[in-house]
């Protein structure tokens, strides 16, 4: 019985976690939020007799994925809503002219 | 057996996974590797071609397990003929782009040729498959290197369009992922053969969710309309012998897949009138685009998008005749396509735009180009002494035959619309003032030969249609048989 | 607005078609039938794996023997991705000397690299590369194989790549590894063909269930696997880490 | 993992609600992110949770009430009547890997939008029709 709630709970935290990924705006929590995706459902891949696509899920779901995105985030913005006024201007300068 | 088909797929690999090693021997080697490959892909299709002549179809297992239990390479007439033609105009649009990559800095050379061979290979390997998962692992092969080449140049654009094309292609492999499950379930098996012979079983609901499924996924390899919204973009942001290997191998592997999946894994009633239909609005809307386009690159590219919707309605019409004519005008339009970009790329090359008002009497600087342009252009609007003629000509006898009084009307006017925009730019090449220097990039001998023999085939096939019609013909019963598909790959079991 | 609601009866429609389509595909249900006389693949393989290949693990035995060839795909596509991101993200090498005369600050990842975390670094990674090696090599026995392997391989030079500011792959070596390791799958599968008439056949010897060395040329082609995942996914971290950033 | 199987057979419509609604709703909620997001990064976030969910429901498809993962432990060689389908592991296997090379390569057009727009915001994208 405790493993049936463990089991709801951790789907629930699945889709929540997957949510938050969408809506928040700092990016770099929205990784994040990718990564816990990443664990439950490795957690889910062992529970359904997996263990092969558990570890691969692990390695590369949690691991690799998440530090490609951080890079990433690392390169461009971490806010979402960041608009670049400068390429704004640059824009309508080129549209005048 | 000397050579066997997957040695398409083997010798390409051998050489990208060397060409780093080999590069520290010799700097020329990225570029001249590749063509060894595909010039030795070429060989193992005449050879393949010979032998199935003599010998019936090849199924090779591969890892020693036989059809349904491991991954098989099936060469039938039919898939020999595409993988023939894929093969034999990848080693010219090779043989074309040998020094137009001069140009380019030493680093990229080596990833550019790399990814243009993995990408025709892939697309051999997709054509020669048995195996559906097998084919999504091709699919996605061809699609890496596509998007990596789209975004090759520096060009802002390019990887917008690349881009692009890989969010695209991201849902196409979702929704391949999604059917090939579902089948998966229903069948036990992954082997086309096997879910074609089992498919009569399957609940009629879940064929149909699959079948959508696939013609979601595929129809966007395919540009089939509306799923085609990334071609115009990553054809004309794309090197030029790329946007030629997008239009000759890589569109013809995706329509390759979808005829496959539709005319052989599914037994649906129906599906065909929905290619027809499909076929007829992507060629109707990629046409009307065609005209407003000012920019060469992408001119070309909704024309190439109109003439795979052509080639989807006659594999709705389904009957032989009709399969005939759409396998016809598949070799047409590669080769005819290539020659378009291989010489509107020397245009933009000269011109530094690529706008289509530029290139107002270019014929004075650049006469052998602006020729083979032209001959290109006559031919793809299907006029009499070129081989595009018969293959639009045997589309619409097929058509009248099912009395599919519509789709002659709809073929008939998007000819015209195809000679107004083509004479346009023919018409501005040819007869438009312009002073100007003399052209600073004359062609390259290599590319030459690659424009050359391509309008040599245009003009001898236009003239002769009988030396290659007995190949497409024996390719289009190939197709249309298939319990005989079916019973030649599972009848070895072991 | 009117995209939203488009999107929205798309997911919809979507959504309700999986949940209808799925319904009547119970988890749990027996798809496979009987070993005896297998009507589908999973039954066969199930079969096949522990009498014929002697190989513990099925799912390797899938991977590497059954679907070899889709491996060795996956291998090139992974290869060609690696290929791809050098292409994309390459820079001319006067462009970058410049920028680098301009500010001599590389934005790589800006973690605390402190002599703890760099003393921590040194322990962890030969450690990790050691599991790494572990998981391949029994991947025929145990859950794991080449993928995961190289995958953990990956990560722990990452672990050095971030601590290390002035660690450098060996790139040598790396394109050697990746290639040779490459070449190594093929040259397995080629000798296949050229001994048994198919590409990637096993050998007949196989050994015994559950042995280390069993599964005739499987472990083999995983421990090639294996490296060429590693290099590759290393190559990725490794040019994705060395993009300097034109920030103002 | 023998409490998981005997929940199963005892709780085999909420379990089987549970898994496939989760799979469902990542693969929704990864196609919501893809279609309506602005931010490139929050779109190549939404392929991978679209990713995840088909994952999960190939993973939920072989599995088979009773059955144990299939590898043969020492002792235990006869077992193969009682395992989950390896199948569906073995092709989820390769998915994953493609589909970390598939969001490494948009990752890396990501930076190179960015250092040509200094913006990864696809309203701002607009040299070619979206």
């Amino acid at each position: 019985m405790a493993l049936l709630i463990f089991l709801i709970a951790m789907a629930v935290i699945l889709i929540a976690a997957a949510i938050f990924s969408i809506m928040q705006k700092d990016l770099l929590f929205a990784v994040l939020g990718t990564g816990v995706v990443s664990l439950i459902l490795s957690v889910f891949f062992y529970i359904l007799q997996a263990p092969d696509v558990a570890i691969t899920e692990a390695a590369i779901g949690i691991a690799l994925t998440t530090i490609i995105f951080i890079i990433t985030i690392r390169n461009t913005t971490r806010d979402e809503n960041k608009y670049n006024d400068d390429h704004i201007n640059k824009f309508k300068n080129e549209k005048d002219a | 057996m000397v050579i066997t088909p997957v040695h398409y797929i083997v010798a390409p690999l051998i050489a990208a996974f060397a060409i780093p090693l080999l590069i520290k021997i010799h700097k020329d080697a990225a570029r001249i590797v590749p063509g060894i490959v595909l010039f030795y892909n070429v060989i193992v299709s005449l050879f393949l071609m010979n032998h199935i002549a003599e010998h019936g179809m090849i199924s090779e297992t591969l890892a020693g397990w036989q059809a349904p239990w491991g991954i098989n390479l099936v060469v039938t007439p039919f898939t020999g003929f595409l993988a023939t033609m894929v093969s034999i105009l990848g080693f010219i649009i090779w043989l074309y782009g040998y020094r137009f990559k001069r140009t380019l800095k030493g680093g990229e050379v080596k990833y550019y040729e790399i990814l243009q061979m993995m990408m025709i290979a892939g697309s051999i390997g997709i054509i020669i498959t048995g195996d559906i998962f097998n084919m999504f692992v091709f699919i996605e092969i061809v699609g890496i290197s596509a998007f990596s080449l789209t975004a090759f140049y520096r060009s802002r654009d390019g990887a917008e369009a690349g881009f692009k094309y890989l969010l695209i292609g991201g849902f196409a492999s979702a929704f391949l992922l999604l059917g090939i499950l579902i089948i998966y379930t229903q069948t036990g098996t992954l082997n086309m053969a096997q879910i074609a012979e089992r498919m009569p079983d399957v609940p009629q609901q879940m064929k149909i969710v699959a079948l959508i499924f696939f013609l979601v996924a595929l129809g966007i390899e395919a540009e089939m309309f509306p799923l085609n919204g990334w071609a115009p973009d990553a054809y004309s942001q794309a090197p030029s012998p790329t946007s030629a290997t997008f239009a000759a191998v890589v569109s013809v592997a995706g329509v390759y897949a979808l005829i496959r999946v539709v005319f052989t894994m599914f037994d649906v009633e129906g599906v065909n009138n929905y290619l027809m239909v499909m076929g007829f609005v992507t060629m109707l809307i990629a046409e009307i685009a065609a005209i407003s386009q000012k920019d060469l690159k992408r001119m070309l590219a909704y024309s190439s998008v109109g003439q795979v919707g052509l080639v989807l309605i006659a594999f709705g019409i389904g009957s032989n005749l009709a399969v005939f004519g759409a396998l016809f005008l598949m070799l047409n339009h590669g080769v005819i396509k290539s020659l378009l970009f291989m010489a509107g790329s020397y245009f933009i090359y000269n011109t530094d735009d690529k706008k289509i008002k530029s290139l107002n009497g270019i014929y004075k600087k650049l006469p052998i180009v602006s020729f083979f342009f032209a001959l290109g252009a006559l031919a793809i609007i299907g006029f009499p002494p070129f081989s595009g003629f018969w293959s639009k000509f045997y589309i619409l006898i097929s058509a009248a035959d099912e009395k599919y009084v519509f789709l002659i009307i709809g073929i008939l006017l998007v000819t015209i619309i195809e000679l107004t925009y083509y004479l346009r730019v023919v018409g501005r090449i040819y007869f438009a003032k312009q002073e100007g220097e003399p052209a600073s990039h004359k062609p390259s001998i290599n590319a030459l030969v690659a424009m050359s023999s391509l309008a040599l085939f245009i003009i001898v096939i236009g003239v002769y249609p009988d030396l290659i019609m007995p190949h497409i013909q024996s390719a289009a019963d190939a197709l249309l048989d298939k319990s005989n598909y079916i019973q030649q790959i599972l009848s070895i079991k072991n | 607005m009117l995209k939203k609601l488009i999107v929205f009866l798309l997911i919809g429609t979507l959504g309700y078609t999986l949940a209808v389509t799925f319904s009547s595909i119970p988890i749990g249900a027996n798809r496979i039938g009987s070993l005896d006389n297998p009507e589908t693949v999973a039954a066969y393989y199930l079969d096949k794996s522990p009498n014929d290949l002697k190989v513990a693990n099925t799912i390797t035995a899938v991977v590497v023997n059954f679907r070899g060839f889709d491996t060795l795909g996956e291998v090139s596509v992974l290869f060609l991705a690696a290929t791809g991101l050098a292409s994309i993200l390459y820079r001319k090498e006067e462009e970058e000397e410049e920028e680098e005369n301009k500010r001599h600050i590389s934005h790589r990842l800006n973690l605390p690299s402190s002599s703890l975390v760099q003393t921590g670094a040194k322990i962890l990674f030969p450690l990790i590369l050691l599991l790494g090696i572990y998981v391949f090599i029994h991947g025929h026995l145990t859950p794991g194989g080449g993928f995961q392997g190289g995958a953990i391989i990956a990560t722990g030079f990452l672990l050095m790549l971030v601590s290390y500011k002035g660690f450098k792959n060996n790139h040598k070596i790396m394109v050697w590894l990746e290639s040779l390791a490459g070449l190594g799958f093929v040259g397995v599968g080629l000798y296949g063909l050229i001994r048994y008439g198919s590409f990637l056949q096993n050998t007949g010897w196989t050994g015994n269930l559950n042995d280390l060395v069993s599964g005739g040329l499987i472990p083999l082609i995983y421990i090639f696997v294996g490296i060429k995942v590693a290099t590759e996914l290393t190559n990725v971290l490794d040019i994705l880490l060395n993009i300097k950033s034109r920030r103002k | 993992m023998m409490e998981f199987q005997a929940l199963f057979e005892q709780y085999r419509d909420l379990i089987t609600i549970a898994v496939y609604g989760t799979a469902i709703a990542l693969i929704v909620i990864g196609l919501y992110a893809v279609l309506m997001k602005k931010h490139l990064v929050k779109i190549v976030i939404g392929l991978s949770i679209m990713d995840a969910g088909i994952h999960l429901l190939f993973v939920a498809i072989g599995y088979i009430s009773g059955g144990t993962a299939p590898i043969f432990s020492p002792g235990n060689e006869n077992a193969g009547a009682r395992m989950v389908d390896p199948v569906p592991q073995a092709l989820v296997l390769t998915a994953i890997v493609i589909g970390f090379a598939v969001t490494a390569l948009a990752l890396s057009l990501v930076i190179r939008l960015y250092k040509h727009h200094h913006t990864a915001n696809i309203d701002q994208l607009n040299s070619l029709k979206w």
